[in-house]
């Protein structure tokens, strides 16, 4: 965290970028620096994505702790380091609880040194009882797994590490 | 009672939640969305779930993302706070049917006091004054004239499909009724799809002023008086305060009777308020109810000596109402100053980025509520208040003195305010002598 | 009305002074000294001079350059607060001498209060209980049997000369009166140059409880109820609050009634406050009266919904008391915490520095009476007190616990703080059941 | 005053040094440092003077002014620049009026250019009736009168510019 608080220019600029849009009015903003990349749209339903970014989002703290990470819009993100050197995370597409296998009592599906591609399940986070199959998104070779089976996951939560191809 | 509730709301209004709920002894629940991690707020609550990007329509008003972060945070009650999520009644029955209370109304009157036309049917069943105008759209020139008759000029066309200021045109007499009325119904057609249009009487130079009330699951309901917000700008309040001012007390107690009557017809619980408009005859017309609590109830809780979000959960809990309307009293007079991060100069656009500098105004009289502080960046995808200043005082002069030494207090660097505009609404013999209306400070600013 | 009052004081109490006036329309001159140049509460009055260097010797208690700053500030009125000159007679005097009215009690009346013996003798005069003790000097060791059989053991062995808790010696029998009585004399001698001393019964496990008086100049007097103020530790409060618990409720009015009495034998006017001390059986000792306004104010406004500065300042302009006894009401309870800049691991020395983070709390039922900041540098100088945080609600539970979460919320950083103790103390059995006595905190911690 | 805003670590110095004191229990302390001087006592009548310093004070502001001077201790007036490079002040040793002259129309006890030893008198501050007569405690020329006859005048503020022999 401490290299992100030097990096917090970045956030101005952030801020700068989207206080631009508003006041040009401009619908749409793309730009890439470095391995990473910013997309912001306005108007009707706004969004900020971080594509190249979003696999690498820190792990969202858990109950009280998210509340010391720094305040920083969703795009700051970009700046963290991934947990581990030349790993990836998968990270959480909603809020729900985490099953590493199928059924209780089944293998997971995955383990630590499996190879995943982008479309292979590696777990399941339940929400509202629908049970949400979450794709690697990513090939390469589980290096770590960062949740237990039943765990509660924040939306954006790392759950996996994956050395990439 | 409820041992642990969700807050599914942010900023302020998320505070006070907190803050009640830490005062009643019950866990919370946070969410937050990527642009609010780690604000100070949160680490007030038990604990705090990320479900979702900054965009609103991605995390605050994502309602499964909302139910699974409560099932996983194992509450029994979600308090939505006002705006986002808290008037959805499809919201609130998702939340029952998961089994966990929603802090508000039924949905099925929180569904029926949505709807324009419903919400009007049961006030005139309740025997509460509504704006005359005709019955549903109007079809024929015939028609039109007719009803214009009954209800008298000045009159308003209104698109039926319209709303927010939108789809209106002002009829002074027969002549402009028939000139318009195929105009307004041809434009309605273009702008919404929709040619249906109705006529409503034109009341100028209104007062706006709410009835705060409070309603238990056991039939039982109390008002707890009224609010004057008269000072608005583009259908934003400014400066709320209770009692209302140059209302005759016999107006006071029959406008705060009606919308006692009026959510029993509709069989409401919980808390919420009756909008209505006051002419310069001091005659009163119901508007709309918000199903919710208001951003302005601290002022009814300064003159009433309440906890209005407590009696929200207590209500909700199941408990009878522990007040009696004779027991409700109004002492003084409070005022509600809103600070929104906003360039007057700049057509009061919203002025996101970092505080770098916060005092606070404080001493006898003041309360303010906020979930800013000095380093707090405000974000560009909610809204842009940063703070309510409160003051209660014995006398309105005092209460209007005390809120402009408040304000000289306060130091806001790094963004604008609205803090200059707000001392000149305070400093203006219009408003000292509450002779204003509800276009004062537009026809002014 | 005065036009223009001068605050001889500085730091919170003069902000809390400068509040008042403007809230009045009063003008304000402060006077500071080098070490408070460039604090914020300055800015707020409309004029401010400098009379001296740091040290209050030669500032804050610099008689001739206050009345000059009044002279040449123009001003009419002197508020002294509390401290520094506010009981000092002579300047009371001095300044009244002047053509400038001091904000409190006649010199004379205030003289003669000050005076322990002399204050006695009106409370006994007033048929106000006070602590039963021999007449004067005991010269004999047989006239200090013969008071002792009367007053009853235990009792305390006092030397006239002393104050502040030395020069005390308990007697618990004849045989250690015989003993210590001696002893205590040569103490006496020795220690203050004067070997005389005095019996007075010893009360055991006293709680402090004091009433706020208002008297006019034209005889009218009331009270505003009492405070209980027995968390404290070596003489400093830590919390005090209203109404006193565990106090029945025929002692209250009892209590408050000698206050009354009290003041108006002793001519007295303006506020003040009666001390008393309340033991196990609930019988009050009159201790002494506080000829000023007192630090712990806030906690009788929030009660009684009055503005005790602003009457202050009515009563001096000559003004008849607006309240009448049966008006002042005694609603929910309020509490105040005082948060000093001390190391408690360090036997609570100051703490001087600079605030390099500060939140304060906020939201219903919460005051905050403060004049420092974030980047304030708190002066070595003068008390170490930084802030006030004052809670009112319903009931004392929700006092405690609007309390408590408030002071969860307050983040202070760069100066250790008295915080941690308050917390403690608000959770303690001994003070949530009310059954503390004034030796409770340092027995304690 | 922006230069003592960025010498403001000298404040911190000092901080430390009272606390330093306080701690240690010193009753004395004498720092010399360049051109400017520290005495700091403390116990019974615990007094900060800055001798070498206290003839540079700035010029006390006049209402409301001060507040906007930055919040500091007596001793931080060392750091203050001379209001003119070369001069010394002779300031104000209490609060009151400023006659310039010993009876009104009577010609000023000085005026610019005028030669002044440390036993002149330069003026009289009236408080409470007193007329306090001012002596220059410095020897030099009068090179400005910063204040008019009839001014009230804070503790500190500086009356007139001596430039020395």
């Amino acid at each position: 965290m401490a290299n992100e608080a030097n990096e917090s220019f970045d956030l101005d600029k952030l801020q700068q970028l989207v206080e631009m849009m508003e006041k040009h009015d401009l619908r749409e903003v793309k730009l890439s620096k470095g391995g990473q990349k910013w997309i912001l749209r306005r108007g009707p339903q706004e969004v900020v994505q971080v594509p190249a970014a979003m696999n690498m989002m820190p792990p969202a703290a858990m109950p009280a702790a998210p509340a010391q990470a720094p305040a920083a819009p969703a795009a700051e993100a970009a700046e963290a380091p991934a947990a581990d050197a030349g790993t990836i995370e998968i990270v959480s597409p909603t809020v729900g609880t985490f099953y590493s296998s199928p059924q209780p009592g089944d293998p997971p599906f995955v383990k630590v040194g499996d190879t995943v591609r982008a479309d292979t399940v590696v777990c399941i986070v339940e929400a509202m009882k629908v049970f949400n199959q979450i794709p690697a998104e990513v090939s390469g070779t589980i290096s770590k797994v960062l949740v237990n089976d039943g765990d509660p996951v924040e939306f954006g939560q790392a759950l996996f590490l994956v050395k990439p191809e | 009672m409820f041992q642990r509730i969700l807050i599914a709301n942010r900023g302020e209004i998320a505070l006070r939640i907190i803050r009640a709920c830490k005062e009643l002894g019950i866990e919370t629940v946070a969410v937050f969305s990527e642009a609010d991690r780690g604000a100070h707020y949160l680490e007030l609550a038990d604990e705090a779930y990320c479900i979702g990007p900054a965009s609103a329509s991605e995390s605050y008003l994502k309602i499964d993302r909302i139910i699974s972060a409560a099932e996983i945070g194992n509450v029994q009650a979600i308090h939505p706070g006002y705006g986002f999520l808290a008037e959805n009644a499809h919201f609130a029955e998702v939340c029952r049917d998961s089994q966990i209370e929603f802090i508000g109304p039924s949905h099925e009157a929180m569904a029926t006091l949505g709807d324009k036309v419903a919400a009007r049917k049961i006030a005139q069943e309740a025997k509460v004054p509504v704006v005359p105008g005709s019955q549903g759209l109007v079809t024929s020139e015939e028609e039109a004239l007719k009803v214009a008759a009954e209800i008298g000029y000045p009159l308003l066309i209104k698109a039926t499909a319209g709303g927010g200021g939108k789809g209106i045109r002002p009829a002074m007499n027969e002549i402009t009724l028939r000139a318009e009325l195929k105009a307004a119904s041809a434009e309605a057609e273009k702008a919404f799809k929709n040619p249906g249009v109705y006529l409503e009487r034109y009341i100028q130079k209104p007062r706006h002023v709410e009835v705060q009330i409070l309603a238990d699951q056991h039939g039982n309901a109390v008002h707890l008086w009224e609010r004057d917000c008269t000072m608005q700008r583009k259908h934003q309040k400014l400066v709320e305060e209770a009692p209302a001012p140059s209302l005759p007390q016999s107006v006071r107690e029959d406008i705060c009777k009606a919308a006692v009557r009026l959510v029993q017809t509709a069989n409401y619980s919980n808390a919420g308020t009756c909008e209505f408009l006051v002419d310069e005859d001091n005659q009163f017309y119901f508007i709309e109810v918000n199903a919710r609590i208001q951003v302005e109830h601290p002022v009814t809780e300064m003159v009433t000596g309440t906890d209005l979000i407590k009696e929200q959960i207590r209500i909700a809990a199941g408990e009878k109402l522990r007040l009696t309307q004779r027991s409700i009293p109004c002492n003084g007079c409070a005022m509600e100053i809103r600070i929104n991060a906003e360039d007057p100069e700049n057509d009061f656009r919203g002025c996101p980025g970092a505080i770098t500098k916060l005092r606070l105004p404080g001493g006898p009289g003041v309360r303010f509520d906020s979930h800013v502080y000095e380093g707090y960046r405000i974000s560009p995808y909610y809204d842009s208040m940063i703070g309510k200043l409160i003051v209660h005082r014995e006398s309105r002069a005092e209460a209007i003195a005390c809120a402009l030494r408040a304000l000289d207090e306060m130091v806001v660097e790094g963004v604008k305010t609205t803090i200059p505009l707000a001392k000149r609404i305070l400093e203006h013999s219009t408003f000292t002598e509450a002779r204003g209306d509800t276009g004062f400070v537009e026809r002014t600013w």
